[in-house]
């Protein structure tokens, strides 16, 4: 009796350090602490059931313990060997397999086990998610790791298929619980519910496959609790809803982020330029939000403010100086670029700047800003624009080649604070606001840097 | 390719600071010039390192490029010039037609630097900008030469003084300039200017913007003035007499390119001004924008003194050297490709500035 | 609906358990920054491999001569352990670039 | 009472301005004034309303206060004086120990107004403060009219031209003042003071303090400096000599009442900087700070102009005489009692400022 | 069956709109409507109660609602008539209440009812804290009400005598828990609880009585919880568990916000002055948190900032400028008085004020501001102090009496933001500092008004 | 001990349900700015009243004739009352000065 306690109260502590790694988890500074207490509730979770003594049977320790060190090993070395790049695929692979997972045990379940209408309906349940989580997943890590198209795997007319499918699927759900089914029976609903998976994220953009593979998380949580009622265990049972619950909050916030609703994500599919303003030639421009640049910011070495005549007309200089001040009382080394004709006039930065009381030794003429800026973490560009065009650099058609520019391109990461996707005073286009390195930041430079500083101020 | 570098008499600036000569020497074989070049900017012949110091007469005769500020080559001494001889100065042909005539007609190769495009590109060899905004700066310190008040405002046990008020009429370069030495100074400033453009500037400086409704603007005059209409004059001129008549300094920089300065302060509003107050008017050389203005004089009109002083940037003479030195640092690497400059080329910057070419 | 009422009063309990976990899930992740999005998913999946504990009672009450079901078992055990263990190691070195600093 | 304002001849400024008349007539009979008087301030005789015209004789001989800035009352003078009166001026008592019994010998009744006390409640009435407030002010304005370099940074396509380094040498009224105006022009600022108590002030006004260790402290002096030790000195002699080598403009403001003025630059000094720096010295009347200063001149030493003005108030003739004119507003409401003025009151601001007394 | 799930899900809609009630009412903006779903799940809940089968008895209605009506009529009156500045002691006396009401459902059961042992626990629990939360709560009223001092109800040594009290309490628990004990006992028991929750808040400081309050409030959380648990109801049980949950974070939160700790408030009481600073001749000056004062300012008219040598010291002049331009943007009218020898030189205050871009017409001179100050809402002043002495108008031997100094004190509020209480540089006391409109709210006033910044920014 | 853990082991839903409950009571509340510190205070405080229907149950199964418990518990009734009505109205008139200003 007292060690079946024993082995509840570990439940409840997993089930309480999964909330609490979970809360954790979503402030930088205390997310790593996080993973490492869910980490830990899990590894409680699975001593606990290794000596829960209320399930009888042989043991078969042997079988667990097999499979227990593959999959560790396996688990550990490919998180250990994958490159920081290809991250986001791997949680995709891992959370497929958790589904497979999944759908084998209700399998089983479904096979071995005589059930009543309700324990059916829940095996059935984790089968068909697991199993859209399985193949959904891996179709979603090929996507994502390039190694399929999109083109490749839609049909026309895709949307209605999928829905057709979907009230296949969830029809021989309904005829399996009711009746006592053949096994054969079973296997076609298997297959099925793995083709589904499939189908379902084929439509979808490669550049939603996050979003995406948020939303199958979410699934396979849903799948282990349902796993968790059917082996009544309370731990499988809160974390899998724990996840099913903050994996679905998390997609929104995603889609939110992309300024996107769920619904245009799953069904409007296809567009490969989420969150994206376009530029003139079908170019398009990468967006960021204050909390992302903030973020950047925050954690960055070295930052470089690149002002512009935008700065003068949002007067934002002293809201520069205050972040400015935030970041170096965090340790981030910050310098100014002052372009030569940066403004309107001789001189313009300098008059804005010394009214903000930025120290002389701050601000970098041309010469040395490019000198520092390939060792620089985040360019941040207030409202300037000619000056930082790399037109006058690789494209001598343009009316400013042979301007020297600043090279912000050299630096890790840009972040161009402007009202619009507008040109300069020179009334050209500019291709820094499409490179790769680039993201945009719209709105009045003055309110942009200060929801930059209150972020920044939060972390 | 030899350049030389001629010294001006009538200017404290020089067209040539030491720091020039080694990048000079980058891509010229020699740099010359003449002897006390740099004193009125407190340089030295012996800070210019690595150079030959020339006289007049040899500089004239022997150099490939000849580098002056003002046009003062005598028609005589133009006959001594070396054939394939560039000279480059500035002439400003806007306001006589009739100089590149003359030079066209002596065969000569001449860059007028005042007709450099006022382009992003070609900033850093405007020398007209330099100048410009060195001028804007000393207006306002020359103005405080003369006046008997403080600028900021204080309020002190022994009586609270109001700030000083400064208007500037005419915000480009000089007039921003202006704005912003004023507005450092603690005035509270106002600016004019025709062009609707320059009100976000004037206001990204933390000054006021007069309007005057129904300007005739001039997106396509690149960066110059137009002339505006009688009616706009009229109501402009009532507007800025108020304006005028209320402030403590008042900085003119209006002009109208190869046009005489428009008129913007009467005599009438002069006189209604605060016995103590001061004008400055940067328009001088050209007619002044102030009726009783002369230029190079301070005039005292009832207690009004009226600076006129084109030339404002002289008050300032190392600094502007430097900026003239670069400017033209800059304009050489530029024209100058592979050692020879090419006087047919198609480039923008090059080819507007050629007021002569040897034919 | 008499049955589905029955089963609600049943398990009451289990009922508000349910609903306040959700709650906590939404409440808990409702203001992460947009950075974290990626690592919390991850953390989040890693979590979601507690079904691993399903497949080790599987095992556990199968009989010791039920291949079908140990097989099964084993390699669902083998999956369930991948995405922990792979799931909580990659959040991990997700996370390395946020412990930079400290106020 | 009748009170009286002579005419200074050796300065434009004026000890009353228009707006005094009527706060005196509160509390005084009448108000003459000498002709003329507001002339250097830009305030014409119409301008004082309610006051008579008065000649310096009559007001010599008429009036029950006497009010001049200056002591250029003549001895014949003295003897025309009304028995009763009461003269008020700046004697500054502390650089002639003779002139208040001179004064005395004469039985005359004078305040010097050099003597009020510093403390908070007089400060409405100290003359030196006002003064010294514009003089510090001016300091800059004057260095720049010399000045061949821009104040404030500047980096621009013609070349990024460096603030310029403005050191300033006591941090009293003056030399606060003097760093408020070169910030915010845009210089770098340092400077120096024996006080302790300065250090806090200057940082409050953004600019670097300079220490040198082991100064004198002076709480007791009721805020006048004190002599400082040899090996100070010399310390911070050397220190001085460092950082105004590597400044454009030097604004040296120390006086030691009753003493001749410390000398902080030396000749080498001077030699050291750069051509084209400016010296501004305040102390210039008690011999200066700078070892090559000429009161009331500009020198001009190898290239640095050495300003030696004690009176640079003078500048700014109309802001001074208001503030002039209203410390003798308040100084006058704060002595005169019921119409009269009691010699004997025990009230500090009076009995300090009183250097003869009528017997 | 089918009308007591009704009142089941009755119930668990309540518990819902509780927690969902304490979220928003945890946001400025939602916090309305967050209590209005809170008394809807109470009225939900409360009407479950009314019409659950499951309770047998004769019903007796009419004392439910006899009870009911003079209990609403009573609360309504009360809250619509009481004075906008007694709401704190109000919500102190509400919860006196709502600790009787636990503390007599415990007697009855107590003394009606047999109980198990665990039952006595919990109902000898729910007596307790609901004694000590009723007497506690009352003497916190009486003491914010200032009907009662510090001085009049605490004892020497007064903390020993309660740690010994509390030993007392523990022990009849104990033994009341372990037997059948008579009512007397139970009465003694009572009283016992009634004086120990007197003699529990009597010590703690007037100050600190709003976070007595809150614990005080968390304690009768936890007795409805105890309550649930007797008459095995989830409602209760839920609402009570998480008001005794926020509560106590509440309580800790406070402390936080007072810069103490929980510890310190119960314990280390006695501290008649409660965040209050002592002046010469035992004067009290009284402090204020940037939360009071930002509230006063935010809601106020008209703001006066008077500047002194402190706002240069502590190069406080941007922030100062951010304070005024976000009031501004609240529709509060902001000035600025500017005495004559503020700071060390004349015009200091000028140079600061013209660095940070104040607009000229915003600053009074002397006359002006005296003129304008009796029609001022706030006064705030930044490190001045001779310069709004009192001592200059009405202590004929000060040395600078008949300097004209800034009447601040025809203001309605004064807030005075300096590190200490030292004079400035005449070296004299200021008495403003003890005056009855004047709070003090020390530190460096940079970092003063840029806390007072980020709570202006919060309302 | 073994009392305990029996009691334990029969309430382990409640026992989660319980402490689900506290944790979502700290995280609802632990980002609450200074200023709500007291409307939120008040409003819990009328959450608390819900001691009300352990009152309003005390009464119903009481016999009609046990006037001890008739009268204290229409006393409770009362007093729970004054706590709820009071305690929301207050909290609602406190919150009312919120909607003065729009930013
Ligand atoms: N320095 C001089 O002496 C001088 C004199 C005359 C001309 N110029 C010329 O001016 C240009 C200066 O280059 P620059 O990079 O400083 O400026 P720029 O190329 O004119 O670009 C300024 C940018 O600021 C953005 N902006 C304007 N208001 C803003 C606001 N309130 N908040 C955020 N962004 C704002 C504008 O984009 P959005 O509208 O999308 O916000 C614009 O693209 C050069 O071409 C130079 O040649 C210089
Ligand atoms: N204007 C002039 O020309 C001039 C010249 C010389 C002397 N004075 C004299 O200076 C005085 C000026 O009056 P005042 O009211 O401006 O100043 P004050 O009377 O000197 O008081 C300044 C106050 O600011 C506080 N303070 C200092 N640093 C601070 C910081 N970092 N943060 C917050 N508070 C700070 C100090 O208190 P804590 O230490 O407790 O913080 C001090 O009480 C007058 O007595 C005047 O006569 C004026
Ligand atoms: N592309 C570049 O980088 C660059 C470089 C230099 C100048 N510019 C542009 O060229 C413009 C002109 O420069 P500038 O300073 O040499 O001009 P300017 O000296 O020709 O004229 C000065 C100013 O006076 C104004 N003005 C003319 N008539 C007026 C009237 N009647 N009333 C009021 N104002 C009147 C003009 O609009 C102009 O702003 C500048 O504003 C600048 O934007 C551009
Ligand atoms: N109570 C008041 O309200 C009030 C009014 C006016 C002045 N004061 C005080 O009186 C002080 C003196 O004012 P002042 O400007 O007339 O002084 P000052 O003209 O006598 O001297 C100017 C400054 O030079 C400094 N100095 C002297 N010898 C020096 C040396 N060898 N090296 C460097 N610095 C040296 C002095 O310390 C002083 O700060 C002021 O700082 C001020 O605080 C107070």
């Amino acid at each position: 009796m007292i060690f079946t306690t024993i082995v509840d109260i570990a439940y409840l502590i997993g089930a309480i350090l999964f909330v609490w790694g979970l809360r954790l988890l979503s402030s930088p500074d205390s997310a790593r602490k996080g993973n490492t207490l869910a980490a830990i509730g899990m590894a409680i979770g699975i001593a606990g059931s290794l000596c829960d003594n209320r399930i009888d049977g042989e043991g078969n320790y042997v079988w667990i313990a097999g499979g227990i060190v593959l999959g560790a090993t396996i688990g550990w070395l490919v998180a250990k060997k994958i490159k920081m790049t290809d991250m986001p695929q791997m949680v995709s692979v891992f959370n497929g397999l958790g589904g497979a997972c999944a759908a084998i045990l209700s399998i089983v379940e479904l096979s071995t086990v005589s059930l009543d209408t309700g324990g059916k309906v829940i095996s059935l349940f984790a089968l068909l998610i697991g199993c859209v989580a399985f193949t959904g997943s891996m179709l979603a890590y090929l996507k994502l790791d390039g190694k399929i198209w999109d083109s490749q795997v839609t049909w026309p007319k895709h949307n209605i298929i999928n829905q057709f499918l979907l009230i296949i699927v969830l029809g021989m759900f309904t005829y399996l619980a009711m009746t006592n089914a053949s096994n054969t029976l079973l296997i076609a609903f298997l297959v099925l519910c793995l083709f589904y998976g499939w189908s379902f994220v084929a439509p979808i953009g490669g550049a939603d496959m996050p979003v995406v593979i948020s939303l199958l998380n979410s699934f396979t949580g849903l799948s282990a609790a349902a796993a968790g009622l059917i082996y009544d265990n309370n731990l499988m049972l809160v974390g899998g809803i724990l996840v099913g619950a903050s994996g679905t909050i998390l997609t929104v916030l995603m889609c939110q982020a992309m300024n996107r609703s769920l619904f245009n994500v799953l069904i409007g599919g296809f567009s490969a330029a989420g969150g994206a303003a376009q530029g003139a030639d079908d170019q398009v421009a990468k967006t960021t939000s204050a909390v992302d640049a903030s973020i950047l910011l925050y954690y960055s070495q070295s930052v470089m403010f690149v002002p512009g005549y935008g700065l003068a007309v949002a007067q934002a200089q002293k809201a520069l100086k205050e972040l400015d001040d935030t970041l170096e009382a965090n340790g981030v080394d910050v310098k100014y670029a002052i372009h030569p004709v940066a403004g309107r006039m001789p001189g313009h930065m300098n008059v804005l700047l010394a009214e903000a009381d930025v120290p002389y030794p701050k601000l970098l003429d041309l010469d040395d800003a490019n000198a520092a800026l390939p060792s620089t973490d985040v360019v941040v560009i207030v409202g300037a624009n000619d000056v930082v065009n790399p037109a006058a650099v690789d494209d001598p058609t343009s009316s400013i080649y042979g301007m020297p520019v600043l090279n912000v391109w050299d630096a890790k990461h840009v972040i161009v604070l402007k009202r619009s996707m507008s040109p300069g005073y020179a009334g050209i286009q500019n291709q820094l606001f499409f490179h790769e390195k680039t993201k945009m930041f719209f709105g009045d430079a003055k309110d942009s840097i200060q929801s930059l500083l209150s972020e920044v101020k939060n972390l | 390719m030899i350049i030389a570098y001629l010294k001006e008499n009538n200017s404290d600036i020089s067209p040539i600071v030491p720091s020039n000569v080694t990048k000079l020497l980058k891509f010229l074989d020699e740099v010359w010039i003449e002897s006390g070049i740099g004193d009125g900017s407190y340089f030295r012949d012996s800070d210019y390192e690595s150079v030959t110091i020339k006289s007049r007469k040899d500089i004239l005769s022997g150099a490939d490029i000849i580098v002056q500020i003002s046009p003062d080559i005598t028609d005589q001494e133009y006959n001594s010039v070396k054939d394939s001889a560039i000279i480059i100065g500035q002439y400003a042909p806007f306001n006589d037609a009739k100089i590149g005539e003359g030079l066209q007609a002596k065969n000569l190769n001449v860059f007028s630097l005042d007709m450099i495009p006022r382009t992003s590109l070609a900033q850093s060899m405007d020398v007209l900008s330099s100048m410009a905004s060195i001028a804007g700066y000393q207006s306002i310190l020359s103005a405080l030469q003369y006046m008997p008040r403080y600028m900021p405002m204080m309020i002190t046990a022994a009586g609270s003084i109001k700030p000083s008020k400064v208007l500037v009429i005419g915000a480009g370069v000089a007039g921003l300039q202006a704005i912003a030495t004023a507005r450092r100074l603690g005035a509270m400033v106002e600016a004019f200017d025709t062009r609707a453009a320059v009100k976000e500037e004037v206001q990204s400086l933390g000054a006021k913007f007069v309007e005057v409704e129904g300007a005739t603007d001039d997106k396509d005059a690149g960066g110059y003035a137009v002339e505006q209409t009688e009616e706009y004059k009229m109501r402009q001129a009532q507007l800025i007499q108020e304006k005028a008549i209320a402030s403590d300094i008042v900085v003119t920089t209006a002009q109208l390119r190869g046009r005489p300065a428009p008129k913007l302060i009467t005599k009438e509003t002069v006189e209604a001004m605060k016995s103590g107050s001061v004008i400055v008017d940067l328009a001088a050389s050209t007619g002044g924008n102030c009726a009783i203005c002369e230029d190079n004089k301070v005039v005292d009109h009832n207690g009004v003194k009226i600076i006129g002083d084109s030339n404002l940037a002289n008050r300032m003479p190392q600094d502007a050297s430097t900026l003239y030195g670069n400017n033209i640092h800059n304009f050489l690497k530029h024209i100058v490709r592979d050692g020879t400059i090419d006087m047919n080329s198609e480039d923008e910057i090059l080819s507007k500035s050629i007021i002569s070419k040897k034919s | 609906m008499t049955q589905f009422m029955q089963f609600i009063s049943d398990n009451l309990l289990l009922i508000y358990l349910l609903i306040f976990t959700v709650i906590l899930g939404f409440e808990v992740i409702s203001k992460v920054p947009t950075v974290l999005h990626t690592p919390l998913m991850s953390g989040a999946n890693a979590i979601s491999g507690v079904i691993i504990i399903g497949a080790i009672i599987l095992i556990r009450r199968s009989a010791s001569d039920d291949y079908f079901s140990l097989i099964l078992g084993a390699i669902a055990i083998a999956l369930g352990m991948i995405n922990v263990v792979g799931g909580f190691a990659v959040t991990d070195r997700m996370l390395e670039m946020f412990k930079k600093k400290k106020k």
